[in-house]
């Protein structure tokens, strides 16, 4: 297949693969001193599924990324030190050491929302993200990301199926890495492909292998323009591995070895070294600048982590509520107008069918798409007649 | 001037900020062609369209997550519940993200969640219910509870205008039996303030919602017998108004809460607590409460009325209280 | 088709028809007088649904019934006194006023759980039925059902993927009468067929005519044979349409007159009647025996009703907790050493993989079904080699 | 004897009870071949077999809706939560399907619900929950809060075999910390009975849990001082023991409770109103309380230190209160 990137794209896809990996290494180094609280869990193997998919992002687009999308983060614009006193939990985190991990957003320039750790919350919040973003006429995309395991939840359901009526412009990337902690794929679903949940809500899905940055970035461009032109939600499933344990606690004995085996050959880096190389995209020289970019990019942060403060105690006390020190203000892209009255007036909205029978209001005032109100008819298979009724709502009460 | 009922006050503050900020939105189910299940959105469809009157699936978590979003790109979104029951269905989205957003990551959260309480209007065991106390134990949250179509009106607007996630809950059975004659133009209620709706010299009522009126009419009996009541209408319950309270039980020394909620883990511990550690040398005499039970809420009527707190058991605990 | 039902159970269905209709009826009278407290919801038109599906079970199967199912209430058994007495809040209701509507069960003989008012709850209650039938050796199946609307809740999710993830004997019925109160199905999904949900979750499922109590009863018998037979969780779509508003208070100005009109013409007791005719399963004479006893039976059950009681204010305050006033006792079909050490031991019970690799826990110790350890499997499709990695779970730690 | 972890009593348990009765069964993420993320159901699958050991997907309200299945059936499922800060995922099916159940139905609801609780260890604000409260106030449920390994593995035999819906939250800072010789066979220990765990004629500090050893040894550093406090430990918090409650402060005439939750609408609360509505006689000072702070538990050492109870600030509060 053609090369859709450019060059300077391609390396700075194995910048981002790479500083990804090397600085999970260095914090699971900085684990092994006690240097880093609580958890650490690991995105080895599964970096070109957080990688790819962010970089296919346009710059007003949002993110919400997952445990495992530290990648997703450095593409957004986020410093290895961000990432690391976060860890750290230094006073000079994002959080100031109110929380860790990759629990930090922020809604003003990158357009990043921090995640919890309850698996599926995220999805109905980008969804909401993403209705205002139409609204506000921004034209935005809102992607994360979500694990085999977390498909299972109802927030993902709630959520997906939200952006699916709404059509909201939301890219839910389901990292299918095989586990679920401890539990194997198939024992949270009978299915053979996680894309299969997209089917419960009539959205687009595709599948793609996690561990080839290239086919990743492409299906998540391919989805981020159906998104924004107003096709409604996309589901990608990336199929890749979890090649550590669920966090550094945990040794992964379930894991059989020759599953590991198998992956390990595919590692996404390994793999876009030679398509690089193939490709000639880059040269030994350029390779080593990189590495050494980054060798000296993590050890600048990790010293400033290191050298970073402890919160003081009394942060602990303060900003539960929100009493001025933050403004919230909408980005409007279109004119206030077309949403005040008389403008923002119903009336123009009410579609008016052929038959004159049935009037359904229209999901979206830029005519990027309607819902049509036959889905919902009745269709019963095993009667003659058939039958087309159109559910409606009459503007009239 | 017309009076205003309880819920037409509601009404009128959701067309009022709709009108003033087209950051505000609505959103829940049958909110739109509907009006909504009470009709607290009639016309807001006609008036603001579909993009700020949304109709969604039946899908509290989706609403609720959907809310926050919005909130973070900036709007200012109500999300009604149908009943306020069906809050049960997003608790881990109130409870863990949007109670936690602004402490841990600085990003407010700019939504009014609100919707249908309580009974008395026999509504069983899935039509009344009463959960503020979920949520004035959550650290980040805001929870208010007018009674008065003033208050429900002010307080909607407050509620809005906040930065954070407050939760406004409706006494259903006020809806349509509360009216008043209501200021033109705009007015709004600070969050937090409780109010003294009666005064007196020899016990404290602190109450909310329609416990307010069973209150006041208690507190009129009890003057027949010659038992002056102060009556205080708490209003907000998170963040409480210490100093009211604490002010009244300076004057009377004696206090009586009164909530329709179920009574162990209600707020009449919290307020005891908040009274005995600040103010026990105040207190003449135990702090008593009058509550509903602590079951679910019965469906026959005969079972409701036992369940709920009444003007008599008020009267009561008030006189034995003012013996003391 | 031929006739799968003898001449009395034809006419079985119908006075289950019919009485399901007239006690609803009686009800909306009862409503108007006053005597019903709270809310009633009507399942007029929508009544093939109830019996029909209902009516497929065995004695032993479980039902959890909807707030429009009580045709499935009177067929397992309950009488129009029960149903009327809930409604009118009596002591001599099966939950002595406590509970209004349809809310009410019987656990020891009629297999019969209560439901509640929010929806989607049943589903994982009834997964459990089914999982605990299965343990306990019963074969029996667990039935219940959902609205369209009702499909979009996350328990709906929950409980039905884990039904599918246990391959456990649930029949989920979906009741798609087009509409969610005021908001028809379009504005709830964009699926055509809410079968479409079943996908999600890698399992079986049929789209059937709700106003044809045959087809109905059919489509679910079925149903009900694959889930006893262990082929997992079955989702029946059935289309129909709510003839009336939300509830007694809603006069669903919303729906299109043209709707309901067409709707009324295949109204199910018409053509089940009809159909009986045609068949020649019944006279005049049979028609009017089963009018008369229906008559009478609700007559008598409204006398019942209205002479009973109402609660005493006491008992409001009691029954909270269970002291002994019920037993828990489980049904064993099987013999209980077969889950006691040291037979019920795992050991047994592994998989050991033909190649030897992996080794996957089972879910059925009777043999009905595995799952197979490789759906979990990677099969990215862009790679050059096929992958067949099986996610496997090793019995030592 | 070799001593027993407040873990390893857990796990003897739930090992005694599924070898006494095959009802009992264990469902959750991750308990079955993984033993449960802390490995309290280590083992269990090995013995007991997949039929009684599942392994669930990540659904927690399909796991609580399954489990009250299954005891409609007769079975005695136990249900874990990996991390308790996730039954907000279920709220809805513990509050209105479980605790209503008996009741409204007449159907009891046999189910355990179990996970690790609590801070202290920089779990961070997701999986540092006490969500004791929430429960507490839903009529219908039983709320148990062991501190021992004693109590630990003996109140879940009473979980266990209880006909209710019972919470049993393991406070995960305990589990390998605390460490005790433990009875051959079987023991149980009922709910709804707390327990003197020191004696004290000055003051009495109620508490549970991880906040029953800073209370011990705050009580260990007063006595240097020569106050004498007298610790309870509640171990059930629904329903509360009254008795002894009362019964201590009737001696001691000064009461101070101590809760790792945080502060509004905390256990304190209740306690408070429950002594000053029924022995406001026997009160000599004010009711005090040393609870975590009203925010989200906080990361960082610093800030977690600062937002938990501690031994300095029971030493602090109970010294004012004994000069009081
Ligand atoms: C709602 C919820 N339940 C349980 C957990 C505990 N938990 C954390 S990660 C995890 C497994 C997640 O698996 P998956 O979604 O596949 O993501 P992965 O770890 O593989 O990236 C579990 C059960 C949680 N975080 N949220
Ligand atoms: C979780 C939840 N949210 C909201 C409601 C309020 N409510 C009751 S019935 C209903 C509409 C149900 O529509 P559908 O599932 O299609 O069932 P139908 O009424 O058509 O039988 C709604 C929104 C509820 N009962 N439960
Ligand atoms: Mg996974
Ligand atoms: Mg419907």
């Amino acid at each position: 297949m053609a090369l859709t990137l450019t060059r300077e794209q391609h390396l700075e896809l194995y910048y981002f693969l790479r500083l990804n990996r090397e600085l999970e290494d260095q914090m699971a180094r900085l684990f092994r001193q006690n240097k880093i609280l609580g958890g650490l869990y690991s995105s080895r193997g599964q970096e070109a599924v957080s990688v790819g998919t962010a970089y296919a992002l346009g710059p007003g687009d949002w993110i919400a990324p997952m445990i495992r999308n530290i990648g997703a983060l450095l593409v957004r614009g986020f410093k290895p030190r961000d990432v690391l006193t976060q860890h750290m939990a230094r006073f000079t985190s994002p959080t100031q050491g109110k929380d860790g991990t990759s629990h930090f957003g922020d809604l003003k320039v990158r357009h990043v929302v921090s995640p919890t750790s309850v698996l599926g919350d995220l999805i109905p919040v980008m969804t909401g993200i993403a209705m205002a973003g139409r609204y506000l006429g921004q034209n935005v995309v809102a992607m994360t990301w979500i694990g085999d395991g977390g498909t299972s939840t109802g927030a993902f359901h709630e959520g997906l199926n939200l952006a699916a009526a709404q059509k909201a412009a939301l890219v839910l990337i389901v990292e299918n890495n095989q586990w679920a902690y401890s539990t194997p794929v198939a024992r949270q679903v009978p299915l053979r492909d996680l894309a299969g949940r997209a089917r419960a809500y009539g959205i687009e899905s595709a599948i793609v292998d996690g561990n080839d940055v290239i086919a990743v970035e492409r299906a998540a461009r391919k989805a981020v323009a159906q998104a924004r032109a107003g096709q409604g939600p996309v589901l990608i499933e990336a199929k890749t591995m979890r090649m550590m344990g669920h966090a550094q606690h945990d040794s992964a004995e379930y894991v059989p070895k020759e599953m590991l085996a198998l992956w390990k050959q595919r590692d996404p880096l390994d793999r876009f070294e030679k398509f690089l190389t193939r490709n000639r995209l880059w040269d030994a020289k350029t390779k080593k600048e990189i590495v050494a970019r980054i060798a000296s990019e993590i050890r600048a942060d990790v010293e400033y982590a290191e050298n970073s403060p402890f919160p003081p105690a009394e942060l602990a006390a303060q900003g539960v509520y929100c009493e001025g020190c933050h403004t919230v203000e909408a980005d409007w892209k279109r004119p206030k107008q077309e949403v005040m009255p008389p403008r923002s007036n119903v009336k123009p909205e009410w579609r008016i069918r052929a038959s004159g029978e049935t009037k359904a209001p229209r999901h979206s005032v830029h005519g990027v798409h309607s819902v049509k109100g036959d889905q919902a008819g009745a269709k019963p298979k095993s009667q003659g007649k058939s039958l087309r009724s159109r559910p409606s709502a009459k503007a009239e009460r | 001037m017309a009076e205003t009922t309880y819920l037409e006050a509601i009404r009128q503050a959701l067309f009022e900020e709709m009108d003033r900020d087209p950051a505000v939105v609505l959103l829940g189910e049958d909110v739109g062609v509907y009006g909504g299940a009470f009709k607290v959105s009639a016309g807001l469809l006609e008036r603001f369209g579909w993009e700020r009157v949304i109709d969604t699936p039946i899908s509290e978590t989706g609403i609720v997550g959907a809310a926050v979003g919005m909130g973070y790109a900036g709007l200012r979104p109500v999300v009604e519940m149908q009943f306020i029951d069906f809050i049960a269905c997003c608790f881990n989205q109130i409870t863990n993200v949007a109670a936690k957003s602004h402490y841990l990551w600085g990003a407010p959260v700019p939504v009014v969640l609100r919707g249908p309480c309580g009974g008395g209007v026999h509504g069983g065991p899935f039509h009344s219910a009463n959960p503020e106390m979920y949520f004035v134990h959550t650290p980040g949250l805001k929870v208010v509870c007018p009674a008065t179509a003033y208050d429900a009106k002010g307080l909607l607007k407050s509620a809005i205008r906040d930065n954070n996630p407050v939760l406004f809950f409706e006494h259903k059975f006020l809806y349509r039996r509360i009216k008043e004659d209501l200021p033109e133009g705009d007015f709004a209620v600070p969050i937090g303030k409780a109010v003294v709706r009666r005064q007196g010299r020899d016990l404290t009522i602190l109450s909310y919602a329609a416990m307010l009126y069973t209150s006041l009419e208690a507190a009129a009996q009890l003057e027949k017998e010659g038992i002056r009541a102060e009556v205080i209408d708490l209003r907000t319950l998170l963040p409480l108004d210490r100093d009211t309270i604490l002010a009244s039980v300076a004057r009377t020394n004696k206090l009586l809460v009164v909530h329709e909620d179920t009574r162990t883990g209600g707020i009449a511990g919290e307020i005891a607590a908040l009274v005995t550690e600040s103010a026990f040398e105040d207190l003449d005499g135990p702090i008593r409460r009058v509550t509903s039970l602590d079951t679910p809420v019965p469906y026959a009527e005969s079972l409701e009325n036992y369940f709920l707190p009444n003007v008599a058991k008020v009267v009561a605990a008030a006189r034995e209280l003012a013996h003391y």
